[in-house]
């Protein structure tokens, strides 16, 4: 190699050929201050604190200049220094001194250079647009305030890495750092490796201390332990060793309970070893137990008793949808996984409660670990293949069956089919489909929940909340060609999604299925459109403050006949085994009181986030809570009216007995009496159960003269 | 910190189980409803326990039957089943019943007249629905009813026989006019109450029941109620009259008193035109009383076809009924209040003793009729059913510790 | 029950069998040997008719009991109970020929009387108490809970006097309940008053407030029991303290207004739930009494 | 090429919508952050769903002198309450037309001379979706001496492109090289950079792959002469890169033209097709084993484009962000190979010169300057224009004599003799000076591009100052720190400036930013930023010093004016 002489400082130097001035000097232990240049980085010279003199017309970055022979370098001379503090003053005047890095471990580059130079207060304006914060990543917290663009995060992403996902976005003063299109950190294909927070200079980029709470009963997995393991190969040595303790090794005997269906918890499980079982006790407890013969008397009673309609727990298919890559069938709910299967998802990412038990069936080990480190599992493309995998081979046969309309699919093709769709993730308040947009894929829910609204002039309209077996797009696909509604995922969301040719390939395929499709299809639409009319007729303040408006079936006590009896309460907790539904407590609402009970909410919020799916709607509008509910009590506190309460659950005393402490109850309109059973019993015709937007029409727009509910005893026309 | 009513903090604030527990209201109805139904038991079970139904009568006895009080059984039997009437062998047991009306198509049973239980009330008149059993709509064995068919009350009671048959036979001649108008003689100068306490069994039916002795009106007789004013003087010096009898009986009694005067007085042989001798003069008395007495004093009430003279005179027969009511009974004395003008106002104005003075129904029905302000229009307050006189004599069977012991 | 339209079939049904017994009736009072009474045949028709009746409106009880069975609405049986319950009077005096002499029938008759009279208030109010209760009492609560949202109220009362004079105002030997919460909010919150004023606010609430808190229907003479005075009083109230008081003592007065609903509430359901107090024993008694006396009667 | 497909997308949905950019993506195998860089850096792309009417107005130098502002505030009143989805309105940066401003866009169409009730009407026409014409420019048919091919009367022809048929005949390329070193063709872009030095680098560089670009972006305010050359010498452009390909060696060629000149982008694309036709373009030109193959680049917008290494990012489908220097583009040009990169004018020059000779190239001049110059003349000007003048001429003649001189009452103040870079110069002090470029340097301006823009007594030279450092703010690509952040704070000082809020320290901190952005920034952009208020300070002192000691601003434009007017205390 041929080798260059040249002065720096006056100090003669030689270096090979092509060599920076930067590394030059650095080789002679001259230390010209960097911020955008990173030993381990392709250097791009655009922070140019290290221009120094070089005897051109202009200063030159020194480390991309390559020096060149009898080249005169001054690195500190007055010229240079006072360019060098002018540019660290101009990043000052913008950067939130003292940065989260600053506070944090206090090695901030840019304070530091600048205190070094003696710059105390930069005489600049400060920024007056704000670039913000970016919180939604679990691992990695972003502050684009302290962003000096030094581009060192993009080289580590893109070049050290290749993970491909940081860049520089906008232009001018209003550029930033971007990852993919400008997404979110946390909905980006960012795979939390951790290399562009090692790499950044300032509080840009600071790791998310989830470490702090320590995981206990097990030993810490040291972090060449974690490099053993095949997802963690790509993941940078210092992120995991700054999350060290969030990831811990736990030994199980056979027999032993891991985690309790209804538990909170914050962590999932990755087995090592071994093998463990799923199932739900909560189902066993609720099996009829056998009726002794009954006596004269109930044999008379039962000529009077209701008939109870044969209504069949679930509805849609036969199995309850769990937090794992396996469903567990209705009739015996219990599974089996294995080496290198992952339980415990939703309650790790979205801090659902449990929803299934779990017991070591042999001995076995397994991974413990936070949220922050199974975040960086699920980003790993190796390991997302493998889950996806498993999904498809164990789980997504049965979950595409559980769509009712797809339950006719032949095997093959659903075979196929299973081939073809693909396994999408969205995180809290991703769009998966905006209304108006041209419909291109059918999407099947598989994790967490997600809220369909209907944009309006006068405002959005929550149509309805999707949970695991959830499915929407067919209208867009079959009917208008344009999703009908947007929908947005309420936190981490993964769906199934069927690209359009694979959906008109099973339309024309299978004749019966399209036509049920069109069939829910047109239905769902027509339900949309009157809900939505309703909706817009609606002018009451205080009838839409109290959320009556939500109601689909609401029970209404008129208070000028009702002689405060009690006889609906009694009636309600015959119904449901002694534990009343319904309580004669509430707001009033012209001359009617409305009770705490079950109103079917056009927009349940109850819904959303059940760990087992328990709380639904079967085919009706009727909110109902399935008997495997593992009493979390989750949808006991979304409801707004407190409708829904926790009870103990009798002990049966059952070999497996229920673990479930208690249960969610809640109205369900007598699903199996033909009448809901306060209505039939209330004696004085006070009690009634009527959809608000009819029932109070004429009191809430009273241009419409008559009002439609004449009933006898209302005097016509006229309110009191 | 505003105080805000939501749905969800009313909602919460009630326990859901909170019917299962017992609160004062419906506690205190509890015990009541306990409470009454335990005082009702009691209280028939005390009665139980002493074998006494009085509680279950439905209505107090008569006196009469008070002392069989406690003792249901002797009236009604001991025979259970729907409808234990009192038949007629338990009335017969103690009393021997007349037999009934001899053209009665069916045999009425006691209770349907004679309704116990209803408290202190003449038990023997019976109740009117038990004489409508028949009356109300007549049907005789012979078939045709004696008396009106349909009669139901006594608003629609027919005229009273006597008075529809509108006369009064008596074969006498009375003024009453005269004697009440001119004479302003009072009614009971003549016709005064029987005094003496007849047995009503006498008159009207054994057994009696309620009229009372009093209550018949005595036949005015010559003796009692005429000689004063209308003394049978046979001649002005005879001091003695002329007994009131029949012509056979004056003519000697009148002979004999000439005969005796003229005896005593010699001295009025021949006075006055009379023949001197004393048979004579006697005859010749004894004629012109007779005559006296046959045209005037006698004729002035009765009728006679003497076609030969006093002597032999034939006196139409005076029959004043003793009774006018053939059927049914009336109690003057229960009258007593009112004036005897206030019925029987005709007297005033009858001059001619054929006038039937008997009032009619009317005059009746202004103070008897239906309804609770007048005085009682049942049947039995005129009419009797039984015929007593075929009342047959019963032994007592009971001892008075028996009956006592009936009556513990 | 509110008597309207809906009752006209009921209505019509009754009165025109009102009639048909009453047209039954003459004939056979006039024609019945032994007169009306009891134990005749029409007697006993009506006898059975009346307690039938009777009968069924005292069931409307047991209906209650089980209100899920499919043996007709609840409504239906309500004016059910309330027609024939009405109707049984008429029915059974003409069973008993208008005349009770029976010691027996004597206490049935009046029992019955008694019982109708009772039915017939308690419907008569049914009209008019609970539109009332509507208008007046509006932070109405289940009677059944007054007590526990008293007990609530109390608490609540005392946490702002506590956090307005940062001392616990319900003292412990006051009621047991003097719940930490209460306590807890006194150290972090003293709010802006003097010392005298907390003292005289402490005073005020322990002397006039609290035995008002605790037993309001005892304590008439309160100046907390009427609207106008007790508004007066915290206007006073409100006079002494300073401004930034002045919503947390709007609160306390909304407690006081909250409780005085309640007292008329109390009052109303008494009212309104009174008469069943009468009406149930006695129409069971009657009914007891009234199938003993059946039994008798038969036997007689 | 990649914007090709993006401009396709974007014509189709009338933005870039996330799932289109998402499938591109996944078809092209390009990462999203390089597409979401792309998308966002360059000004003809959208994100957003457009407005059903569009409108960009130029508020530059001349369209600023010409009451830009006030258009934009006038529509803005009008239009704003339509909503967002009916009528957008937004400001941009130089668009070509300084002699016809003010101008605007309406969706992409180019509208001159623009009065506020003009643009109302095309804007209701565009709501009501009536496409009203659009008024035409007609352009007056001009001879140039600069075109060796005119009809001269009488005099023989040459036919066109002959200088090309000769060098293809004789392959002489050295000798090209040597003829323009003679001739002393500098390069027209404004740096002046010897042509001939420059295409003996990359003749001589190693590897057989090389490239030839045609710098046709012109985004300086205030420069139109290269619109006008492409409207009128075509042909000379395309002949000087054949030549230039040729002597260079290059087998592929680009002609970099920014998107706002679609005419002349649609005379150009004639004539290389005409050129392909009669094989002077191609795999063989002109039957020979020589090859050149040229393609119009169509710029997604954005002045730093016109920036040499940002030229070449562009084309190679990046953002448009200057190169470190050394290497040059000469020897490391596009994708690494050595590319010769000149302007329009150069390229024009170069048959001018094969064609007519040395000494005629030569004679053209005045006073020693060679050649003849294509300048534009705009701002406080009656006849405002491009004109092609012989190099050398004085300042007053192009000023005065060619462009009319200022409006009736008025007189010139000072004018920018290259656009905004230059900053504004006294025009009694340098209206002798001779346009060329050894003499602007001597006097210590600049010729530049030659785009004069005129400004008279009623103008501010402060407010022209800081409209010219917005400009420069508004087109830093934020690559390096000095630009990036240096621009946006010498606007806010300026701003204070104009506003009252000066400070005496502050003239200090203003001359240490300039030094310090003149000698760390990365490219001419970043260099010339803090330039004008350089030259303010040096020709205006003490109108700079009225606004910053004294809050008085003497021709009455500045905020701190009518302040001031009002009594209020500044």
């Amino acid at each position: 190699m041929k080798t260059l002489e040249l002065t720096i400082d006056d100090k003669p130097v030689t270096v090979e050929e092509g060599t920076s001035v930067f590394d030059a000097a650095r080789l002679h232990g001259i230390a010209i201050p960097v911020l955008c240049h990173a030993q381990n980085e392709r250097p791009i010279g655009v922070c140019r604190v290290c221009t120094v003199d070089c005897g051109d017309k202009v200063l030159q970055a020194s480390c991309v200049r390559p020096a060149e022979n009898g080249m005169k370098v001054f690195t500190a001379s007055d010229k240079v220094k006072k360019h060098r503090r002018m540019i660290l003053e101009l990043l000052l005047s913008d950067h939130p001194s003292p940065c989260a890095r600053q506070r944090v471990s206090g090695d901030c580059e840019l304070e530091t250079q600048a205190a070094a130079e003696g710059i105390v207060a930069p005489r600049f304006s400060k920024r007056v647009s704000p670039r913000g914060q970016d919180d939604s990543s679990l691992v990695i917290s972003v502050d684009h305030e302290a962003c000096i663009l030094c581009d060192r995060c993009i080289r580590g992403c893109d070049e050290i890495r290749q993970n491909n996902v940081l860049g520089r976005g906008g232009k001018g003063y209003n550029a930033g750092i971007a990852f993919d299109l400008n997404r979110p950190m946390g909905n980006s294909s960012c795979v939390s490796c951790g290399e562009c927070m090692v790499s950044c200079p300032t509080g840009a980029l600071t790791n998310k201390s989830v470490v702090r709470t320590v995981l206990p009963g097990g030993d810490p997995v040291g972090v060449e332990e974690l490099k053993t393991l095949p997802f963690f190969q790509k993941v940078s040595g210092t992120f995991l060793d700054l999350n060290k303790n969030a990831v811990i090794r736990r030994h199980f005997k056979a027999g032993e309970v891991i985690c309790r269906e209804g538990d909170y918890g914050s962590t999932a499980f990755y087995i090592l070893e071994g093998e463990v079982e799923v199932f739900l006790s909560s189902m066993s407890s609720k099996k009829e137990t056998a009726k002794e013969a009954p006596s004269l008397f109930e044999m008379f009673a039962h000529v009077f008793s209701p008939k109870k309609k044969p209504g069949s727990p679930a509805q849609n298919g036969g199995n309850i949808p769990i937090d794992s890559v396996v469903d567990l069938s209705l009739d015996n709910p219990v599974a089996r996984l294995g080496q290198g299967d992952i339980f415990g998802e939703m309650t790790c990412m979205n801090l659902y409660p449990r929803s299934a038990t779990v017991r070591a069936k042999t001995d076995c080990v397994m991974l413990e670990m936070l949220r922050n480190v199974l975040d960086v599992i699920q980003r790993n493309k190796t390991l997302r293949a493998e889950i996806e995998k498993n999904y498809r081979k164990r789980a997504l046969e049965d979950h595409l069956r559980t769509v009712s309309v797809f339950s006719s699919l032949s095997p093959e093709f659903i075979e196929n089919l299973s081939r073809r769709v693909e396994l999408v993730r969205y995180s809290r308040g991703e769009v998966l489909c905006r209304q108006g947009e041209t419909a291109r894929y059918f999407f099947l829910v598989r994790i967490g929940f997600v809220k369909m609204v209907e944009e309006h002039a006068g405002g959005d309209l929550v149509l309805a909340y999707q949970g695991k077996g959830g499915h929407f797009g067919e209208i867009g696909l079959i009917l208008r060609g344009t999703y009908a509604f947007t929908v947005t995922a309420l936190d981490n969301v993964e769906v199934v999604r069927i690209d359009a040719e694979a959906f008109q390939e099973m339309l024309a395929g299978f004749p019966d299925i399209a036509f049920n499709l069109k069939k829910v299809a047109t239905e769902r639409e027509l339900h949309n459109q009157r809900h939505s009319a309703a909706v817009s007729a609606m002018s009451l303040e205080k009838f839409l403050g109290q959320g009556l408006m939500e109601a689909n079936s609401l029970l209404v006590i008129d208070l000028e006949k009702c002689t405060r009896c009690d006889q609906c309460v009694r009636a309600c907790s015959d119904a449901h085994e002694g534990v009343t539904r319904l309580v004669r407590e509430g707001l009033r609402f012209d001359k009617y009181l409305v009770p705490t009970s079950c109103r079917h909410c056009r927009d349940p919020l109850c819904m959303i986030g059940c760990p087992v799916g328990a709380i639904r709607r079967r085919n009706s509008l009727e909110t109902v809570i399935e008997d495997w509910c593992v009493g979390c009590g989750l949808c006991a506190r979304n409801c707004p009216f407190g409708n829904i309460t926790m009870h103990a659950v009798p002990e049966t005393g059952a070999p497996k007995a229920a673990l479930a402490k208690r249960k969610a109850t809640s109205c369900d309109l007598c699903q199996n009496l033909p009448e809901p059973s306060c209505v039939y019993a209330c004696p004085h015709d006070a009690a009634k159960r009527v959809d608000p937007n009819d029932f109070f029409r004429d009191l809430i727009s009273p241009s419409i003269d008559s009002g439609p509910f004449a009933a006898p005893d209302v005097p016509h026309g006229g309110r009191r | 910190m505003a105080r805000i009513r939501t749905t969800k903090n009313l909602g919460q604030r009630v326990d859901r189980t909170y019917l299962k527990r017992l609160y004062p209201i419906p506690l205190w109805r509890r015990i009541l409803t306990v409470a009454g139904v335990l005082v009702a038991l009691l209280w028939l079970g005390i009665y139980a326990v002493a074998r006494n139904q009085t509680p279950y009568t439905s209505g107090a006895l008569t006196p009469a039957h008070a002392f069989l009080g406690k003792k249901c059984a002797v009236c009604h039997g001991d025979s259970a089943g729907i409808g234990k009437k009192v038949d007629d062998r338990q009335c017969a047991a103690c009393h021997d019943g007349p037999v009934h009306q001899a053209s009665a198509t069916f045999n009425p049973a006691c209770v349907s007249c004679h309704v116990e239980h209803r408290g202190d009330v003449r038990l023997s008149a019976g109740i009117d629905a038990g004489c409508l059993q028949c009356h109300a709509n007549l049907h005789t064995k012979t078939g045709v009813p004696a008396v009106a068919a349909k009669i139901d009350s006594f608003a629609n009671h027919p005229e009273f026989a006597k008075k529809a048959s509108s006369k009064d036979a008596t074969g006498l001649r009375f003024n009453h006019q005269k004697h009440v108008g001119e004479l302003s003689q009072k009614c009971a100068d003549c016709h005064a109450p029987a005094e003496t306490a007849q047995p009503a069994s006498q008159h009207l039916s054994k057994g009696g029941g309620r009229v009372s002795s009093h209550a018949l009106i005595t036949i005015p007789t010559y003796a009692g109620v005429c000689l004063p004013c209308h003394a049978l003087t046979i001649d002005d010096k005879l001091t003695e009259l002329a007994p009131h009898d029949k012509p056979e009986v004056v003519h000697p009694f009148v002979q004999a008193q000439f005969t005796q005067y003229i005896a005593a007085h010699p001295g009025d042989l021949g006075k006055d035109g009379a023949p001197g001798s004393a048979k004579a003069w006697v005859d010749f008395k004894v004629a012109a009383a007779e005559k006296k007495l046959l045209e005037e004093t006698c004729t002035r009430c009765h009728t006679f076809t003497a076609p030969q003279g006093f002597a032999t005179a034939a006196v139409t027969p005076t029959a004043i009924p003793a009774r006018w009511f053939t059927k049914g009974s009336f109690d003057h004395s229960a009258h007593k209040e009112l004036t005897c003008a206030s019925c029987h106002a005709k007297a005033a104005t009858s001059t001619v003793a054929a006038d039937v003075l008997l009032p009619g129904i009317g005059v009746c029905r202004q103070c008897h009729a239906a309804g609770s302000a007048s005085a009682g229009a049942s049947c039995s307050t005129c009419h009797i059913y039984h015929d007593w006189s075929k009342e047959k004599p019963v032994e007592g069977k009971y001892v008075i510790d028996q009956v006592s012991r009936l009556n513990p | 029950m509110r008597i309207d339209q809906s009752h006209r079939p009921w209505a019509v049904a009754t009165v025109s069998i009102l009639l048909v017994a009453l047209l039954a009736y003459i004939p056979y009072q006039l024609f019945y040997p032994g007169g009306p009474a009891g134990n005749t045949w029409p007697g006993l028709c009506y006898g059975v008719l009346g307690y039938g009746m009777m009968l069924f409106a005292g069931l409307l009880g047991a209906r209650k009991r089980v209100p899920l069975w499919r043996i007709g609405r609840a409504q239906v049986w309500m004016r059910g109970h309330l027609w024939l319950g009405a109707l049984s009077l008429p029915i059974l005096l003409l069973h008993a020929g208008f005349r009770a002499r029976g010691p027996l029938t004597l206490v049935l008759a009046i029992l019955l009387t008694v019982v109708v009279l009772s039915g017939i208030t308690g419907a008569l109010l049914q009209h008019f108490i609970p539109k009332r209760m509507t208008q007046v009492v509006h932070l109405e609560t289940i009677y059944e809970q007054i007590p526990h949202v008293r007990e609530m109220l109390f608490e609540e009362a005392g946490a702002i006097v506590d956090s307005l004079c940062a001392v616990p105002a319900n003292l412990p030997a006051v009621a047991s309940h003097s719940t930490p919460a209460a306590v807890a909010v006194a150290e972090d919150s003293p709010s802006d008053l003097t010392e005298v004023q907390r003292a005289n606010l402490l005073h005020v609430y322990r002397s006039g407030m609290v035995p008002f808190l605790r037993d309001p229907e005892g304590n008439r003479s309160s100046p907390l029991s009427s609207r106008a005075k007790a508004s007066a009083w915290f206007d006073a109230l409100r006079r002494q303290s300073p401004p930034s008081v002045h919503e947390a003592l709007s609160d306390l007065e909304s407690i006081f207004e909250e409780e005085r609903q309640l007292i008329i509430q109390r009052k109303l359901y008494l009212l309104l739930h009174g008469w069943l107090l009468v009406h149930v024993p006695l129409s069971v008694t009657l009914l007891v009494l009234g199938g003993i006396h059946a039994f008798v009667a038969i036997h007689y | 090429m990649l914007f090709d497909d993006m401009r396709e997308i974007q014509h189709r949905f009338g933005y870039l919508p996330p799932d289109q950019m998402l499938e591109l993506s996944k078809k092209q195998e390009i990462p999203l952050y390089k597409i979401n860089g792309v998308a966002e850096f360059y000004p003809e792309f959208r994100l957003t769903p457009p407005a059903q009417a569009v409108v960009e107005v130029c508020t530059d130098m001349a369209c600023h002198l010409r009451g830009a502002d006030t258009l934009c505030s006038d529509l803005e009143q009008k239009f704003a309450k339509m909503g967002k989805r009916a009528v957008e309105i937004h400001r941009r940066s130089c668009l070509g037309q300084c002699d016809s401003a003010p101008a605007l866009t309406l969706n992409e169409v180019v509208f001159r001379n623009v009065s506020t009730e003009l643009a109302e009407t095309h804007i209701q026409a565009k709501l009501a979706n009536i496409d009203l014409p659009v008024p035409a420019f007609e352009h007056q048919p001009v001879t140039l001496l600069a075109d060796p091919y005119r009809v001269r009367n009488g005099e023989s022809v040459p036919e066109r492109y002959s200088a090309l048929r000769a060098l293809v005949a004789s392959r002489d390329f050295d000798g090209v090289i040597t003829t323009l070193k003679d001739a002393g063709l500098g390069g027209m872009g404004g740096a002046g950079f010897p042509t001939s030095i420059k295409w003996d680098v990359v003749k001589k560089a190693r590897g057989d792959e090389k490239y030839l670009v045609c710098n046709a972006d012109e985004s300086e305010p205030g420069t139109i002469k290269d619109r006008f050359i492409m409207t009128h010498l075509p042909h000379l452009v395309i002949e000087g890169m054949i030549v230039g390909a040729l002597v260079c060696g290059a087998k592929k060629g680009f002609l970099y033209i920014r998107h706002e000149y679609k005419e002349q982008e649609a005379i150009l694309r004639a004539e290389i097709d005409q050129c392909r036709r009669d094989g002077l373009l191609g795999e063989s030109i002109l039957g020979t084993d020589l090859s050149f193959h040229l393609d119009i680049f169509v710029s997604p917008g954005g002045y730093i484009c016109g920036e040499g290494s940002a030229q070449l990012e562009a084309i190679e489908g990046k953002r448009a962000e200057p190169r470190n220097k050394p290497p040059n583009s000469a020897t490391v040009g596009l994708w690494g190979k050595p590319t010769a990169l000149n302007n329009v004018e150069t390229f024009a020059n170069v048959p001018q010169i094969l064609a007519n000779g040395v000494a005629w190239f030569k004679a053209q001049g005045r006073d020693g300057a060679a050649g003849l110059k294509f300048i534009g003349v705009s701002g406080d000007v009656q006849r405002p224009g491009a004109f092609e003048i012989p190099m050398g001429i004085p300042v007053s003649e192009a000023i005065l004599g060619l462009a009319g001189g200022p409006a009736p009452g008025r007189t010139v103040k000072a004018f920018s003799p290259s656009g905004a870079a230059s900053g504004f110069i006294p025009f009694d002090k340098f209206r002798d000076t001779h346009l060329d470029f050894k003499s602007m340097r001597a006097a210590g301006t600049m010729l530049g591009s030659g785009a004069i823009v005129v400004v008279d007594d009623s103008r501010c030279i402060l407010d022209m100052t800081l409209n010219a450092i917005i400009f420069f703010r508004n087109e830093s690509c934020g690559k390096c720190v000095p630009c990036r952040v240096g621009s946006q704070k010498l606007v806010d000082i300026l701003v204070g400036w104009t506003r009252g809020k000066g400070a005496p320290s502050d003239l200090q901190l203003v001359a240490d930013l300039a030094e310090t952005m003149e000698q760390t920034s990365i490219c001419g952009l970043g260099q010339f930023v803090p330039y004008p208020i350089t030259t303010a300070f040096k020709h205006f002192r003490e109108e700079i010093d009225a606004h910053v000691l004294h809050k008085n601003c003497p021709a009455g434009v500045c905020p701190i004016a009518s302040a001031r007017a009002q009594g209020q205390a500044v």
